[in-house]
């Protein structure tokens, strides 16, 4: 699912919301693509998530920040020179 | 009278004792350094010219080197070469006109490093951006090393530094220089090399102009950077290293970035990194949500159809029902004009009407018969009036023959015996002829 | 008898009428005519009343009379009209 | 009889009522047209009694007479309408 | 009866009326048209009625019915989905 | 019954409510096309609640559905992440 | 060697923060290059942390042969004095 590349899948999505705007399609037509526009935004979220998740982990990995902290704090002359 | 020999040697005595050290000016020429080391020149001004010679022991002593042309001041004594009868000045210094021996020594050295190409921009290289390990070639006394190490620690206080101890003036300066960046590169975990030492006179600096040191620097592998006397102090070892610095702090300077910045630098892209893809994410959620709201829309379009349906359908039922309403209202109307043409009027006219026709009827036919009942009565009563019976009341009675009722006017009209009926005017009486008596007259 | 029409009786009745008044007619004659005008007018009034039975018979129809009362009496607007 | 036609024995009816008035028919006659007259009247009389419950039946048929009440007072939308 | 047209049928109710208004007709005639009328303006009513009645069933189907009350009332939205 | 085409049914619908406003149908006809008329908008509401199920269903889809509310309600930033 | 990769790990990284904020790569793309931002950034502050300031002087023993030792202030008589 995920290897459905989330631009394309969202440059779907949202030609199917010009479509359903356009307000001109047989009821069918509409449900059809409205299926097919939920699917896209369920996958959409899915792949947005694992990515929002994949950047949370990274940007709050602990031991990284810990030791950013300690040397961009300006100290660094304190520190043992070991 | 002398010989030559005699006279030559008369005037080498006078001359070598008039000129035994004397000063002169003039322009090197004829420039000529055979075999033997020694070096035969003639000195010469606009007018005259002299020949000289500077001895090998002296030729080695020249910081630069001679050329022709060169406006010289020179010191020396003046002989005669005896076996050609020539004067000529034996030079113990040659001194360059205007400038420096020194300075010319650099300059000349400048020149011929730089026809080899050896100061060119392109061979310079670029200097690590985050060295790990510095090589440091100067003297461990100086103020050089102190400011270099000062430096280096507080912007980057886990560096490695390597010191390649050296002298950094005298005869073996240039050398050990030399040496020691050798030894730097062959080291190998060097990144780059400062090599300086604080400011002094030229004559101080000279190591840093030496030709050893300079093509020591330019065969470095390791990026070096000069950091010779102060900012005027230029050396060719400055010409030569991939970075002059004008001090050994700017030096150290160059070489390291603040680790702090680094660290920061570091971070600052980390977090924007980070931010980045959060707005991303956040711009594409955004994007997501609009386009599932757009999609829900669908529900809006359901929900108008079903009202467009509903008003349909009443709109349907309406209809129907004026349809309806107007076939009761026509049927209706059609009754009430039916009832108002119903026929029971002309029934009930003909209700009232025939009795009428039967009442004058039977009133006609009444009167009609009372007419005639009283017509009849008048006749019948005119009749009685004229009855010829009425002679009976007076007493007379009729007599009839019985059965056949003939009235019997005569006597003989009867015979004894036969029974006659007698009318009277009141009554009858049957009678039996007893006797008859034909007597006409009574 | 009652096919004696009843005017011929009547003209006839009169006309015995005349002849008794003249009276110049012999008792018998007199008489068979008096009888005859008796009779003729007898007959007369049995003609009349033979004429007002069928009369009252015809007028006293039962039903016919009954119902001839009823709308004769003028009140046939209260009907009800259905 | 009720083939006669209403309105031509209504007419024999007036004629006889007139000739009787005219009074100049001999008694049979006269019987013979009030005897016809009667039953003139008779069957007039029939036949518009007939038509009067031909109409009353047509008029009063419970369900059609209700209606037409109910109708004609103009509240025909307040009905039930089965 | 119900296959007599409707329009037909008013039609020659219409008529009848027409020619009853005309007052020229003889009662006979006219009796047998007003019976006419009558059972024609019966039959009007009958073919109303049904109608009438199929228009009640049709549009009080209770299905049908509560969901059109359903959507018509505006919250389909907080009705269950199934 | 879902076969037939929203669109064509509603086409289909409005004519005959254009039919009906014209008002030149005989009454049988009109109740024919009224009955055909129920029934298309009864399938049409058919088609459009079975339409509005199925919207219903996928987007109330469990893990879509608290999504797609919880986002579109604008604080999808309170949820966790996975 | 390791200054080399950290200077090249930089500039990847300064590059990648580039093309990240230039924000016209796919979601994907984007998540790739910011995962290997990431973990340069991480070998970069790895790199960092394991170096260890250290300060030695390179001489040359009586044999001839390098060495090295620590620098102490007290070094000036290690100076090869000729």
């Amino acid at each position: 699912m995920a290897a459905v590349k989330f631009e394309q899948a969202m440059a779907r999505l949202e030609a199917i919301v010009g479509e359903l705007e356009k307000n001109d399609l047989p009821l069918d037509e509409s449900l059809k693509i409205f299926e097919e526009g939920i699917r896209l935004s369920k996958n959409c979220l899915k792949i947005l998530e694992e990515a929002e998740h994949k950047v949370e982990v990274l940007v709050q990995d602990k031991n990284g920040k810990k030791r950013i902290h300690a040397y961009s704090s300006g100290d660094a002359a304190d520190e043992p020179s070991s | 009278m002398f010989t030559v020999s005699e006279l030559t040697g008369l005037l080498r005595a006078s001359i070598e004792e008039q000129f035994s050290d004397i000063w002169l000016e003039g322009e090197l020429s004829n420039l000529r350094a055979p075999g033997s080391g020694h070096v035969y020149c003639t000195l010469k001004d606009k007018a005259s010219q002299i020949r000289a010679v500077l001895f090998r022991s002296s030729a080695v002593r020249l910081r630069f080197a001679l050329q022709e042309g060169l406006q010289v001041i020179v010191r020396g004594r003046l002989t005669v070469y005896e076996p050609r009868g020539e004067y000529q000045i034996v030079l113990d210094t040659v001194e360059p006109k205007g400038v420096g021996a020194l300075q010319l020594a650099v300059e000349q050295l400048k020149t011929r490093l730089a026809a080899e190409g050896v100061f060119d921009q392109e061979r310079k290289r670029p200097l690590p951006v985050f060295p790990r390990t510095v090589g440091v070639v100067t003297s461990l006394t100086g103020a050089a090393i102190r400011d270099i190490l000062a430096v280096l620690r507080r912007r980057w206080p886990t560096l490695h530094i390597l010191i390649a101890p050296v002298q950094v003036q005298g005869e073996a300066a240039g050398r050990q220089i030399a040496e020691a960046l050798t030894d730097l590169n062959d080291w190998g975990s060097v990144d780059v090399i400062i090599v300086g030492r604080g400011g002094g006179s030229l004559e101080d600096l000279w190591s840093f102009n030496e030709e050893i040191v300079v093509r020591a620097i330019a065969a470095s592998r390791v990026p070096v950077v000069s950091a010779v006397g102060h900012e005027t102090d230029v050396t060719l070892a400055d010409f030569v290293a991939d970075l002059r610095a004008p001090t050994p702090s700017a030096a150290a300077e160059a070489v390291v970035p603040v680790l702090a910045e680094v660290v920061e630098r570091l971070r600052e892209l980390t977090v924007r990194a980070g931010q980045v893809m959060l707005r991303h994410c956040a711009f594409e959620r955004q994007r997501l949500e609009g386009g599932i709201g757009g999609l829900t829309d669908v529900r809006f379009r359901l929900q108008e159809s079903a009202q467009r349906t509903d008003d349909l359908v009443d709109r349907l039922r309406e209809l129907i029902q004026r349809l309806l309403t107007g076939g009761h209202t026509r049927v209706h109307e059609a009754q009430r004009d039916l009832s108002g043409l119903n026929p029971i009027l002309t029934i009930k006219q003909g209700l009232a009407t025939v009795p009428q026709f039967s009442k004058r009827l039977e009133g006609q036919m009444g009167v009609r018969l009372a007419q005639h009942r009283h017509r009849t009565h008048a006749m019948l009563a005119q009749l009685n009036t004229l009855s010829p019976l009425a002679i009976l009341g007076r007493g007379y009675s009729i007599l009839h023959t019985v059965p056949a009722g003939q009235i019997v006017r005569h006597a003989s009209d009867v015979e004894v015996g036969q029974e006659l009926d007698a009318q009277l005017s009141r009554g009858r009486l049957s009678c039996t002829v007893t006797r008859a008596c034909d007597n006409s007259t009574v």
